[in-house]
Order: C-alpha cells, then sequence, then structure tokens
C-alpha cells in the first residue's frame, strides 16, 4: 500500500536513500544541509545502516569512497560552503569508476556566502570541478516528491554507469514541506558489483580485485594503456550525454518565449507561464530534470523555430552558457539571475512578477494573432 | 556623589543596542570577553589580528575593535600562521575558534602549527557540539555525553593537551572554564601567559575554554555550568599541561 | 566605610540567562517573571540595592555584556577593580 | 642578457621580480621544481617560503599570507588542484589577490605525471562554489613564464582577485634561451584593506576581511545582494583583460585554435601547410578566460573553417566548448584531442603529423 507522508525536502533526501537500500552515509553538518544529517543521523542506525559523522567533507567524501569500493551504495550530503573541498575525490571516484550520491544543497556564495538558497553553482556542478576532463550525472529536483525520486534515480545511475551522480538542490526545495508518496521505484536490474574490494577469500572466483584512481598511468584489466583509458572514458561520457538526458516541457508547441530553468527558479517559472498566458503571451518552459547532460535538442528545434530564450536562474550566470551553446547562435538568449532577486537581504529570491517583467521586453504576437 | 564605573563592556566591543548573536546562556560572550580585557590590559591593541572560525562564534570579529577576519571554518589556524610569519615577532595573532572549528575540519591546521611551531595563540571554545548547524555533537571534546543523549558517546574526545604537549613546537598548553568569576580571573591568566609566550617568540600555544552551550545540551544555564565543573572536567581536567619549550 | 556599588542593566542585551543571579555573592540581581525584553525573554533586575559593593562578578559572567558596574564614593579615591 | 633556463625557474624569476614575497605550495609532480626553486631563493632574501601539509592548507595559508598584505603565490599540478576549490572560493569571496600556477597533467584523478591540456574547463569556469571567474593566463614558452607571472601579479592586485597561470609541464621543463627584462605595471595604490594590527594602518582603524558577506553586513558591502551586484560588475570589468595571438590568420581558411604547448604545435603545423600551399591561420588564446571570442567569430563570419588542436577530451568539453560557443553555428569545426596522442603510454603528446592530416582532412585533400 503507498504510504502518503508530509515530508521536507530534507527528509525526502533519507527516504529516497533507504528506498534505495543506500547503506552507508557520511557527512559533516554545514548549514543548510544540517536537516538532512539529523534525519539520517535518526533513521540510518534505525534500519541497520552505516552513518558516520565525519570531521569534515573531505573526510566525508573519502569514506564514501570506501563504501563504494567495497561494493556499497554510499551518499554524501554537503552544502555550497564545502562542496570545495570534495573535488579531487570526485575525480578520483571517476578515474576508479567508483559510484556514489553527492547530494548537493546549494547555499549562496562565494566562498562563506550565506546560509540561504541560491543556484550559484551550476558551472561547478555541470563542469569537471576537479582535475581533469570528465562528467558527472547532476539531477535538479523541484518539489520534495522529485527529490525523493531523484536519490533513488541518483542511485541506479551510478550504479549503472559506475560513475558519482549529483544532486543539486537548494535550500528552498530542501525545506519545503510537502505531500510525500513513499514508493520505491523498480529499476531494471543492474549486473553484480563483481569488481568489488573484499578481501580474497570473500570473491567467488579466489581472485583478488584491484581498484586504482590512476587507470591509465597504472594498468589495469580494463584498461592496459592511458590511451584505452581514455577512449574508455570518452565513450563512457559520449553515453551517459547521449542516454541520460531528462527534462519536461510546458507548453512548448506554440511557444515564443522559451524559458530554461531548474529546481525552485523552475516553480516560479511555472506561475510565469500561467501569468503570461493569461496576458496571451505565447511562452513555454523547459525545465530540466538532468543538468548534465544538457537537453541540446529540445532547445535546438525551438531555436530553429525561431523562438526567443529566457534562463531562470538563482546564479550569477551558468545555465545561459550551456543554452547559447544549444541554440548556436540562432536565438536571442536572456536572463533572470540572483541580480534580479526581490530583497537585498541574503533570504532574496527570484519572483514570478520579474520573470514576467523580463518576458513582456520582447514584443511577441498574442495568442490568436498570427 | 561620585559614581566611577569600575567595569562594564569591554573597550574593544563595538556597542551593539541588541543582544550578541548567541543563545541565552552561551559562554562564546564571556570567552571573547577574557581575550579582550587581557588584550586591553597588555596595551597590544594596536598590534593585535584576531582570527575568527566558523560556528556560532563566526560573528565575532566584525564585532570587536581589533584588525580582524572571519577565517573559513577549520582555517584559522592556517591563515594565522601565514600572517604571523609575515608580521614577524611585534605582531599578535590570536584564533577564536570552537571545538567543531579546531578540532573537526581544523584538525590538520591546527596540528601542523604545532609541529612548525607558528608562535601564535589559539583559544579554543570547546561547548562540545555544534551549535549554528542544528545543535549535532562534536566529534571531539565532549566527555562524558551531556544528559540528553542516551546513547553512550560513539565518539572518542580529542584531548588536544595531550595530542599536542609532545610537539617541540608547543610553548603553552592550557585548559580552563569561565563557569565563575574565579575560573574566569584564572583562564583570563592563562590566556595573559599565553600571549607573553607568543610575544617572546616562544612557540605555538593554545589555551582551551569549557564554554557553556545550554541550548544544545538542553539544559539550564546554571545546570550547563554544574555539569562543564563536574562531568565535562572529569573527562578533560583543568590546569596548564605545558609550559615551557618551543622555540 | 564599606564599598557601596550599583549596577545598570541594559535591557536591549539582557537574554535573561540568570548567571548574574546565580553569581551575584549578595543576591543583588533577580530574573524577573515580568519583565522581559523585546524578544520575549525575562529581563535581569537590580534588587536590594544597599548591598551591591560592585564586585563585578556578575559584569564578568554576562555573556551579552549588559551589565556595567558603577563605585558609588563620596569624596575619596574608589578602588579600581581590575 | 640571453640565458639558458627552464620555465620553472622563469616563474619563480619574474615572481620575485614582479615584488612577490610570499609563497606557499604543496610539492607535486610536475611541479616540484618550482617549489624547489622558491625554497632556494626565498629565504635567503628575507622573503617567505612555506611549504604546506596539504594543498587544502597552502589555498589557506596563502589566504592568510595576502591577508597579511603579502604579495603571494601559489603553485600545484592537477591532482592538487582538486583541493585548491574551496580555498580558491572563499579567495575570490574575500577579494584577495593570489597567483596560482597550476600545471597541468593527465586526468582525471591521480593520471598520469606527463602532461596534458585536461584542467581547461575546472581553470576557466570554476570548481568551487559560487559561480565566480578568475583570469586565466596561458604561457607557452620560458619567456612567456618570466613575463606572463608578472603580468599576473598585476592583474591580481588589479582586480583583487586570484589569477590562474594555466601551463604544462613539456613547457616548463624545457630548457629554453630567454631574457631577463623586468616588465613595469602601473599597480593601484596599496590597498586599505590587508590586516596588520591597528597601529599599523594611518587611520588607526581596525579592519575587518570576510568570505561570508551574505552572514555579516559591512560598510562597504552592506547588503549581499550589493556585495554580488560589485562582484558581477568586476567580472564583467575582468573582461577587458583579453589577449591573444594570430598567426597568418588574415587570409587564412581554416583556422587552428590552440594554447600551450598545442599552440607550439600548431604553429608548425601553420608553416608546414603554407609550405604546402594550404591557407592555414592559428588563433593562440593568451587568456583563456576572458576567450578570445572576438577574432574568432570574425573568421567564422568570413566562412573558414577550425580546427581546434588541445590535448584534452574535446568531444566532451574544454576549449572546444568556447569555440563552439564564439563560432555559434556559422562554421564547422573539427577536433584534435587528446585520443590523437602518438602514442599510447602517459607520455603521448599531440604531433604536428596528426595536426596537419587531419587539416588535410578538412580541406579534403589525400
Amino acid at each position: 500500500m503507498e504510504q502518503k507522508i508530509m515530508a521536507r525536502g530534507f527528509e525526502a533526501i533519507g527516504w529516497g536513500a533507504l528506498a534505495a537500500d543506500c547503506q552507508l552515509f557520511a557527512g559533516c553538518p554545514t548549514g543548510p544541509d544540517d536537516e538532512a544529517f539529523a534525519w539520517l543521523a535518526r533513521e540510518f542506525p534505525e534500519n541497520g545502516r552505516h552513518f558516520v559523522r565525519a570531521s569534515s567533507e573531505v573526510s566525508a567524501i573519502n569514506i564514501a569512497y570506501g563504501g563504494a569500493s567495497a561494493g556499497g551504495r554510499a551518499m554524501v550530503v554537503v552544502a555550497s560552503a564545502g562542496w570545495g573541498l570534495i573535488q579531487e575525490t570526485m575525480s578520483h571516484l571517476v578515474n576508479a569508476f567508483l559510484p556514489v550520491v553527492v547530494v548537493l544543497i546549494q547555499r549562496g556564495g562565494p566562498g562563506a556566502g550565506s546560509l540561504r538558497h541560491a543556484q550559484m553553482d551550476y558551472l561547478a556542478v555541470t563542469r569537471d570541478a576537479g582535475q581533469g576532463c570528465y562528467r558527472v550525472i547532476s539531477l535538479a529536483p523541484a518539489s520534495v516528491q522529485e527529490t525523493y525520486e531523484a536519490t533513488q534515480l541518483a542511485f541506479h545511475l551510478a550504479d549503472k554507469w559506475c560513475n558519482p551522480v549529483i544532486i543539486a538542490t537548494d535550500a528552498i526545495v530542501a525545506g519545503m514541506t510537502e505531500p510525500l508518496a513513499l514508493k520505491t521505484i523498480k529499476f531494471d536490474p543492474l549486473p553484480e558489483k563483481d569488481w568489488a574490494v573484499k578481501g580474497r577469500g570473500h570473491q567467488p572466483d579466489g581472485i583478488r580485485r584491484f581498484l586504482s584512481s590512476a587507470q591509465g598511468f597504472i594498468p589495469t584489466r580494463d584498461f592496459p594503456t592511458y590511451l584505452s583509458f581514455l577512449k574508455g572514458l570518452n565513450e563512457k561520457v559520449l553515453k551517459m550525454r547521449e542516454e541520460e538526458i531528462r527534462y519536461e516541457s510546458y507548453e512548448l508547441e506554440d511557444a515564443k518565449i522559451v524559458l530554461v530553468a531548474y529546481g525552485y527558479s523552475a516553480r516560479v517559472c511555472q506561475e510565469a507561464l500561467l501569468m503570461a498566458r493569461a496576458e496571451g503571451i505565447k511562452a513555454g518552459l523547459v525545465k530540466l530534470v538532468t543538468l548534465w547532460p544538457f537537453p541540446v535538442d529540445v532547445l535546438k528545434k525551438k531555436a530553429r523555430q525561431g523562438a526567443k530564450f529566457l534562463t531562470v536562474e538563482d546564479g550569477l550566470g551558468g545555465l545561459r552558457e550551456d543554452v547559447m551553446l544549444a541554440v548556436e547562435g540562432q536565438a536571442e538568449v536572456e536572463t533572470v539571475d540572483a541580480l534580479d532577486r526581490n530583497e537585498p537581504g541574503a533570504g532574496g529570491a527570484i519572483y514570478p512578477g520579474k520573470v514576467l517583467e523580463k518576458m513582456k521586453k520582447w514584443e511577441v504576437p498574442k495568442v490568436g494573432s498570427a | 556623589m561620585v559614581k566611577k564605573v569600575v567595569c562594564g563592556k569591554p573597550r574593544l566591543w563595538r556597542y551593539r543596542s541588541t543582544s550578541l548573536p548567541f543563545c541565552p546562556g552561551c559562554q562564546h560572550g564571556v570567552g571573547a570577553r577574557a581575550v579582550l580585557e587581557t588584550v586591553e590590559e597588555l596595551g597590544i591593541e594596536g598590534k593585535t589580528i584576531f582570527l575568527g572560525g566558523g560556528g556560532c562564534a563566526y560573528p565575532l570579529p566584525s564585532l570587536l575593535d581589533l584588525d580582524a577576519m572571519q577565517c573559513p571554518n577549520g582555517r584559522a589556524t592556517s591563515i594565522g600562521s601565514a600572517m604571523k610569519r609575515l608580521h614577524g615577532g611585534e605582531t599578535v595573532i590570536i584564533t577564536y575558534q570552537d571545538d567543531n572549528d579546531a578540532l573537526a575540519v581544523g584538525t590538520e591546521p591546527l596540528i601542523h602549527a604545532a609541529l612548525r611551531g607558528d608562535a601564535i595563540t589559539v583559544i579554543l571554545a570547546n561547548n562540545a557540539g555544534y551549535g549554528s548547524t542544528g545543535w549535532q555533537m562534536a566529534s571531539p571534546g565532549d566527555t562524558p555525553v551531556p544528559p540528553e543523549m542516551d546513547k553512550p558517546n560513539p565518539l572518542f574526545p580529542i584531548n588536544i593537551m595531550e595530542l599536542l604537549a609532545e610537539f617541540e613546537g608547543v610553548s603553552y598548553l592550557a585548559r580552563g572554564t569561565v563557569s565563575s568569576a574565579n575560573d574566569f580571573e584564572e583562564t583570563k591568566g592563562y590566556i595573559k601567559t599565553a600571549i607573553a609566550k607568543q610575544m617572546a617568540g616562544a612557540g605555538f600555544n593554545l589555551v582551551e575554554i569549557l564554554t557553556a552551550c545550554p541550548a544544545r545540551w538542553h539544559l539550564t544555564p546554571q545546570e550547563s555550568l554544574k555539569w562543564i565543573r563536574e562531568e565535562m572536567v572529569a573527562g578533560l581536567p583543568l590546569g596548564e599541561f605545558k609550559n615551557g619549550g618551543g622555540n | 566605610m564599606a564599598r557601596k556599588g550599583e549596577i545598570v542593566i541594559d535591557e536591549g542585551a539582557c537574554l535573561g540567562c540568570g548567571y548574574c543571579e546565580m553569581f551575584c555573592p549578595k543576591k543583588c540581581i533577580e530574573i524577573s517573571q515580568e519583565k522581559f525584553n523585546p524578544l520575549g525573554y525575562p529581563l535581569a533586575v537590580f534588587r536590594n540595592p544597599e548591598e551591591c559593593n560592585a564586585c563585578g562578578s556578575c559584569v564578568v559572567m554576562c555573556p551579552q555584556f549588559a551589565i556595567e558596574a558603577y563605585l558609588l564614593a563620596d569624596k575619596g579615591k574608589g578602588k579600581e577593580r581590575s | 642578457m640571453i640565458e639558458i633556463m627552464e620555465g620553472n625557474h622563469a616563474l619563480g624569476w619574474g615572481a620575485l621580480e614582479a615584488g612577490c614575497n610570499a609563497y606557499c605550495s604543496y610539492p607535486v609532480t610536475p611541479q616540484n621544481e618550482i617549489v624547489e626553486w622558491f625554497a632556494r631563493e626565498f629565504p635567503p632574501r628575507g622573503k617567505f617560503f612555506l611549504q604546506s601539509t596539504s594543498e587544502i592548507e597552502s589555498s589557506f595559508l596563502c589566504m592568510g599570507f595576502v591577508a597579511g598584505g603579502a604579495r603571494t603565490m601559489t603553485s600545484t599540478a592537477s591532482p592538487g588542484w582538486g583541493l585548491y576549490p574551496e580555498g580558491m572560493s572563499h579567495i575570490v569571496a574575500a577579494e584577495l589577490p593570489l597567483v596560482v600556477a597550476l600545471l597541468m597533467r593527465g586526468g582525471p584523478g591521480q593520471g598520469t605525471t606527463r602532461q596534458s591540456q585536461m584542467d581547461y574547463t575546472s581553470a576557466t569556469s570554476p570548481g568551487g562554489q559560487g559561480g565566480y571567474k578568475n583570469i586565466v593566463i596561458a604561457p607557452y614558452s620560458c619567456q612567456e613564464c618570466y613575463d606572463f607571472v608578472q603580468l599576473a601579479f598585476y592583474l591580481a592586485e588589479k582586480y583583487r582577485n586570484p589569477v590562474i597561470l594555466l601551463t604544462e609541464p613539456n613547457v616548463t621543463r624545457v630548457l629554453e634561451q630567454m631574457e631577463r627584462r623586468p616588465l613595469k605595471f602601473d599597480y593601484p595604490p596599496e590597498g586599505k584593506w590587508a590586516l596588520g594590527g591597528k597601529a599599523r594602518h594611518s587611520d588607526g582603524k581596525a579592519r575587518l576581511i570576510t568570505s561570508g558577506y551574505g552572514l555579516t553586513s559591512t560598510e562597504e558591502h552592506p547588503s549581499y545582494l550589493s556585495y554580488l551586484k560589485h562582484l558581477h560588475d568586476k567580472f564583467e570589468r575582468m573582461r577587458e583583460e583579453v589577449r591573444y595571438e594570430q598567426y597568418e590568420v588574415e587570409d587564412a581558411d581554416v583556422v587552428l585554435v590552440a594554447y600551450g604547448y598545442t599552440a607550439r604545435v600548431s604553429r608548425e603545423v601553420v608553416k608546414q601547410a603554407r609550405a604546402e600551399g594550404i591557407k592555414a591561420g592559428l588563433i593562440r588564446p593568451v587568456t583563456l578566460w576572458p576567450f578570445p571570442a572576438e577574432p574568432i567569430s570574425k573568421k567564422a563570419e568570413e566562412g573558414a573553417k577550425f580546427l581546434v588542436v588541445e590535448d584534452n577530451l574535446g568531444e566532451i568539453g574544454g576549449l572546444s566548448d568556447d569555440v563552439r560557443l564564439a563560432v555559434a553555428g556559422r562554421a564547422e569545426i573539427s577536433l584534435v584531442t587528446a585520443l590523437d596522442r602518438h602514442d599510447p603510454g602517459e607520455g603521448g603528446s599531440i604531433y604536428p603529423g596528426k595536426v596537419l592530416e587531419k587539416l588535410k582532412k578538412i580541406k579534403g585533400i589525400r
């Protein structure tokens, strides 16, 4: 029977992790992720799972690294302040083909920034923030239910691709209390983690396993040379980019202005969409579910139809660059960003009225006219 | 009738009409007073740099009349090590960090500043927990566990005095509390000695102050002080642990 | 002649934690049940002022720097505490 | 006076010329020679050299040196670079000038010990939190290491923001002729933000440095939004510092785009192509951020084709993305990537022959 509860976004992360049979959580409380931390601290030990309070984000991500190497499902929760500390290990996880789920609860930046929400880490999440060239799938939930489902999907995709997966949420979506339908998602089965390190005696074939984050430099079973490793990594990233694009579109068919947004600003855009349509403006929305891979084709199609684009993101620019790359110069791209917040304090946010105001800058034929 | 001020706000405190950004009974204010009064009495406010750590004590540097810096969580000691080299012996570097800042996130900078014998004074306000992030229990420094936690303390506290005493670069280590006026005076004495050691260039020194955090401990302010004197001190004894050594 | 003292409590800063009440050797301070500050915290109130000798224990222990202690002297010089 | 020197040391002599008086870093192949130079040359000159215990600590030790008013430099290589984003983000937030030399080696993870150009993206669209920007300069010779480190110190102090020198070990480890000729820059007047104790400041007033402008309001930045607006305007102003070079681009119908060691390879290719009658040219970004989009856009408008030469996984991203942004769909872009290296081992690199082969394929020549 499907159980419905009222839950916060913070808790939905934990419920999702339980549903995905995550065995190990490591974390170091930094505002605003501490409430997720409190729920996990209470619930994980109760459900026979490991909750490790790390001394800092550096040790947290490395504890998760160990959990993944042993074949377990491991997760960390970080806030923007502390995100910079895990990038070395993220890069090592990519090289070693190890699955870890990283939940980033964005807050104002840069540096210590603020304790409130923000969406300023787009480029850091969607590009290789650590050393070397790589990409990591990043999911952007916009509600408590989506957070719950994104966490389960993240564990599946991490194991499927043997690569870390990031869930990029913000303190508004994570802080909200909404109804949550607890239902475990059934994914298609994945191969056994035969590569996991368990102690030679525990390996069914008695052969030792060897994991390294210097694949290519140290010859490993799959990659005897560096070039073979680079080819393998390149193929994997291109396949991920092709197969794992997820987005939702709203009233795109006849849209002359296309809003592009994710997380809490996507909900702001849904409201702005209603207001625009009520005033006869032909607007549509592309709501990113995966930040990377980016849904290039849907935007390219609309660009060819002559649509204009308005990115809505509570940051200092980032999403705009990917939209510009997708439309390849065939469309105008304007932005609503953190400078359009409604009030100067750290709690300021982007409101639908501001999005509508910027949409009206373009004279767009009204509904009903040609 | 002559009315003469005996004592009141520390002179180096920038006047604030509203209360400090701390919970009722939190003793970061008293720890700050101990430092500021010492700096006043030694007459070194012109050459002192105050480095605040992360957590609840983050606002302190912006509220006092000293050259100050709000350092990222755990990094005040590294930043202090660099500044001490730069400005040399006649500048006094004081860091004010809570136990999460110095003993969890900032373990590496703290231990290696001590190993290098950097002549800075670390004031470690140990209130056995994370305040500003929702009152988690800290890994270090809180033995035994405050009463409301029925589970045994899964984490072993770091007794920083024992850990650092062995390092040659360390010249002075002391631990006090501010759980009474006499304790306050005693702790101020430790801080005065530590700063004097720093000014003599005698290497790394640290003064740990056990401070109350009633909100997280789920105790009244009075019970918190009692708990410090009886339970916390049992695990973290008071006194001077090292006096001498260093370069 | 005994030291005569007096204290002034900054009601904008006091959060009613009660350390002053706990440490005053002469029981001159009490956390009142009627007076509250804008945030709703009970305020410390100066009781039986004749007992106070401006020892400064309350001042030192107040985490909000909310108390100032004064020494009342007829003419002669008063002993500065610190 | 012509000297023979390796780029690693040229970085040091240039830093000395620029008045750098504090250096702190953690040794990691292939930048160990830079650390050794500073360890040998700085202490006898009364300047600060400090080997830290990790790259995290070096970034924050440098933050301390800078906050204390020192002209500071650090250097690292790719494996250490992954530990820098937190420190860099706090240094940017506190608006402190710092010069960071980053020698790229094969990645990701532990990677290899030899060169690559795979940290392009993590340097230009930085990996730290908060969506900030750093000026990134790419020297490709010993002389340029010497010159550009002096430029980097000037730009860092001009904008009070870190500047990254991005290069490869096969540029800085090579012995080359160079000349130590100091460059003059008009540095802004000494800022009134460094800490030293109140008595050191002429006005005797206390100063505050913070990297948490959303947590603390100051006179300079009373609200978080005013601070973000200030940062955004500063990053826009920094775009004026774009620098690039062009080789035989005027009449070129195939334009190579490359920096660092692959730019030297590409200059050789342009020479060989011209000898065979192929009109090829090279646009070489000197600053990778701000990216020189204008010359590329101009050639795209003229209908030229592009060949991006980068020892990186171009299909995934890097220099190729910035070129695609500049070209904006108006021209065909081909790639020479790390997969075209001459040798499968870690020492493999991009050779002129391979680039010429692809150039000819674009021109439809057998």
